[in-house]
């Protein structure tokens, strides 16, 4: 699947629910299902500070390929940034690079986030970039 | 107690009818800030609709009605606080501004030097804290904590052995807005005056609770935010003794606060006058006067006995549900605050928001108290008089079904 | 200007409709106050019936809605006055509280001590007097006064010959006040910077009156109240260039303005945050960006235009009145101070008054202009948009009736 | 004359004017009428300070009766001092003490005055009845 694949078939799931707690339910879902991430690399340096909870970002780089692990202390943050590893991990340092991630306005999650929230959206893709851009 | 109803007094909260996500709004966010009743904002209303003039030294008519307005409301809020007289009510911005108004004029005072105590507590709200840790830098003063014990109450006898002739200030609030412990401030500023030290209470979560009767209080200041107890915002009291406003240096300089200009000597103005240099908030100052007549027209141990009721059905009910861990003592004022095990605060809040119940989440700007207890941060439900039973069953099946979705 | 009709714009401002004394309310005090048009009040009250909240950090709906609300109007201000980026705006509770932020915190950072120089001029009000004497007190620095020459402006010469390496601060008011004099702020903040010096200005009573471009006008900073532009009282801003800010220490502490808070030790916010302390006049800074979208609807060259006129023709007339001084050079802006001779200013305005003309009386809160002059006060017409030629009119003809009886 | 007479003819006189320009034109006249007071008896100690306008008062004794003499930068203020002269001189000290000066409230004066102004009125009288005190 390509990346725009991808991110449609993820918002024809999001547009399966009628309301927002449901939607909430199933992102907290695609958070739960990310792989674990080690103990050992949420370290400082992986860390993106958001306001009231934390992200943890790891990337490696193996056979063209961009490999994201990533956790949160917060559930609901972890599964955003679940839905961006599910477009973005697998795919070639350029092709992330390249992603244009404005699915992620079409979700509406935006609009329904704390300020703070959504902000912390933009930082986790620009995040993601920025690996891959050590990788390229 | 009888007559009063909580539903009349929602008819007086229009914002109060509205949705939020569909779902009918359950606003527990009242520590922050309470929402206005429309007989605060007609007042407001009609202030710019039948007397805006600018105040004092006006000679034409609505100069003068302004400033009769703008006086009376300084009565109406001494009155209120039991205040010995008027002149020591002093119209500041907000409870921030109250507080770093006393520490300004307490750090240009020369009453503190190096070496010198300043006493605050482990419940204080930044606001509370960062002026006196200010205070401190500048001349050298130490700052010293009452502890907090495991429930969430001052350790008083902490606060005996901290006292001593290096104390000059004892600073703290009478409820926390954190974990709606109420403090007895009674008994820390009988011990502090004894002492010798200057006494300050952050009133910002009692004034909307209870009666404040500043002569039995018998502290040196007293300060709180009008936006707290259904008042707008950008106005608040900073209460002083009148003899030591009379007594201490100004603060802040321009119109209003001096007798007399020259460039080569300046001299100032009575109190309370010499602390509000400029135009004031001459519309807030009025609406805080509309909003304690709103209150008193209710009755204040009426909304007391009230909001009492539903804290006490709050804790009941909260109580009952699995892994939530409740802060601070039983006999809470205003707010009671909580986490569940293995959950964010701001994951329940963000879910709680969805269903309509509007609270708090986070540090509450009490980030010391947060560190004391571990944790990042709470969930608070804070209450005013227009709060329901109901709504707390609101909440109740909100956490329940917010539980399910984050565990 | 064509399309510019003083009768509709009065149609906003109900208050003007009112009689005092029997007499149609004839409003000539702007330069204290401004009234507030319905467009303005509106914003007020449906803040407070939509979307009231305390605001940062809030996980629930209003709370982001009244955040978003209050960010919006910091952009609408730094856009209005064209500053480099909304982070340069700081909300304040008006133009004395914003100087005295500048003051305290430059008395703060340790960059003026004993022996510096602050250039203010003798046209100040006292809220741009006293806050720097209060500094020149606290660091041992010097004032230093640009003096006013006979027809009400500033010596520019003597005010070169005063700038020196020793020059840390020049702060001066865009427009007088007392005199309607209008300074050469971009002539006088080049020569200051050229001269190494902080530049300050008081825009208290240009802000109303005409475009500010603050790029332009090249100040450090720049303060101004809500309640002078057709704003509410209580509320007002700071403009700061962003690296200065950075740079400067924070002067209120409390809620908003700290990264984190450990009884050890305090980090503070970035700009503005950093001296934003407390909860801000959410409601105050949302009807300001109502206001400057009142202004921007009608034009502010077509205000200035309408007011010049007014300016015009009052001088004119006014001139014709047997015994008066008129106070300034011609070119004035927003105000005319006159007195008559061998008549006291308060009996006239006393008189004034009873015909329902509101005027200024006294020394307008400069006492050092006044003392140049070797009067105790003026009386002062002062002018805002919905000001007409016949309230001209009126005015003449109270004079004549007055000068019969005072004479 | 009594006292509490000539509080009442003054009372008839003003109520004569219909409107408040003309009762101020009366009390400015009354001013006017004012006899001079010499210029080095306006001292200091005389000056009773108000908010925009200054009054000097001085009182003398003689032959059992009070005699005051006063002045004031604005006419109105002078005017005002008059209507408490026209009253209180000629009289004995303990009449001046024992004065009941509430008729200025029936001139609805107070009402119609700055705050600063009706305030100035209340210390003007209680000035006139501390120097009556000195006398009596
Ligand atoms: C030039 C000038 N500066 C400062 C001020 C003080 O403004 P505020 O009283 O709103 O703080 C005024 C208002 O009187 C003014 O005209
Ligand atoms: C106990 C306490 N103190 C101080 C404050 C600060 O009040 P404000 O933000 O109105 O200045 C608050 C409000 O959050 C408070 O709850």
């Amino acid at each position: 699947m390509t990346i725009s694949e991808k991110q449609q078939e993820l918002l024809d799931e999001l547009n399966l629910f009628q309301d927002w707690t449901e939607r909430y339910e199933y992102i907290i879902g695609l958070g739960k299902k990310l792989a674990e991430m080690p103990q050992e690399l949420q370290t400082n340096e992986a860390l993106i500070k958001g306001c009231q909870s934390q992200v943890w970002l790891d990337a490696t780089h193996a056979d063209g390929k961009m490999n994201f692990l990533a956790n949160s202390d917060s559930v609901i943050t972890k599964g955003m940034i679940a839905l961006f590893v599910r477009i973005l991990d697998g795919e070639s340092p350029d092709s992330v690079i390249a992603a244009d991630l404005s699915f992620i306005d079409q979700t509406g999650l935006k609009e329904h986030l704390a300020p703070t929230r959504a902000n912390a959206l933009s930082l986790m893709a620009a995040e993601m970039k920025k690996k891959a851009v050590e990788f390229s | 107690m009888s007559d009063f109803d909580p539903a009349r007094i929602r008819d007086d909260f229009p914002i109060l009818g509205q949705e939020v996500h569909g779902k009918p709004l359950v606003y527990l966010d009242n520590a922050a800030t309470t929402q206005k009743p429309e007989q605060v904002l007609k007042v407001s209303q009609e202030y710019y609709s039948s007397l805006n003039a600018n105040i004092h030294r006006g000679v034409h008519h609505l100069s003068q009605l302004a400033t009769a307005a703008h006086e009376d409301a300084r009565r109406t809020v001494a009155t209120h606080l039991n205040a010995h007289r008027p002149e020591e009510i002093i119209f500041t911005s907000g409870t921030t501004d109250s507080i770093n108004l006393v520490t300004n004029i307490l750090s240009r005072s020369g009453k503190i030097s190096s070496g010198d105590e300043i006493i605050i507590s482990g419940l204080e709200h930044h606001s509370n804290t960062v002026p006196w840790q200010m205070l401190c830098e500048q001349v050298g003063a130490q700052l010293r904590i009452i502890p907090v014990l495991e429930n969430g109450t001052l350790d008083l006898d902490a606060f005996e052995n901290l006292l001593s002739s290096k104390t000059k200030v004892v600073s703290v609030n009478h409820v926390s807005n954190a974990f709606g412990t109420v403090n007895n401030v009674i008994h820390i500023c009988s011990q502090a005056k004894a002492a010798g030290a200057i006494t300050v209470i952050d009133g910002a979560q009692s004034i909307p609770h209870q009666v404040i009767d500043l002569q039995l209080l018998d502290c040196d200041f007293y300060a709180f935010s009008g936006h707290k107890v259904y008042a707008p915002t950008g106005v608040g009291i900073l209460y002083g003794r009148y003899d030591l406003l009379a007594e201490l240096p100004p603060w802040r300089g321009g119109g209003e606060m001096i007798k007399e200009v020259t460039f080569d000597h300046t001299t100032y103005n009575d109190p309370p006058y010499k602390y509000e240099a400029g135009t004031p908030n001459i519309e807030g100052g009025i609406a805080l006067a509309a909003a304690f007549d709103y209150v008193n027209n209710i009755g204040i141990n009426a909304i007391n006995a009230h909001e009492t009721r539903l804290i006490q059905y709050a804790s009941e009910s909260l109580s009952t549900l699995p892994g939530i861990t409740l802060y601070g003592p039983e006999n809470r004022v205003g707010a009671i605050s909580f986490n569940f095990d293995g959950v964010h605060h701001f994951d329940m809040g963000t879910l709680l928001d969805q269903m309509g119940l509007a609270l708090r989440t986070g540090h509450h700007c009490c980030q010391p108290l947060m560190a004391r207890f571990g944790i990042t941060g709470t969930l608070r439900a804070s209450f005013a008089a227009y709060n329901t039973i109901e709504e707390i069953d609101l909440l109740t099946a909100g956490l329940n079904r917010a539980l399910d979705m984050l565990r």
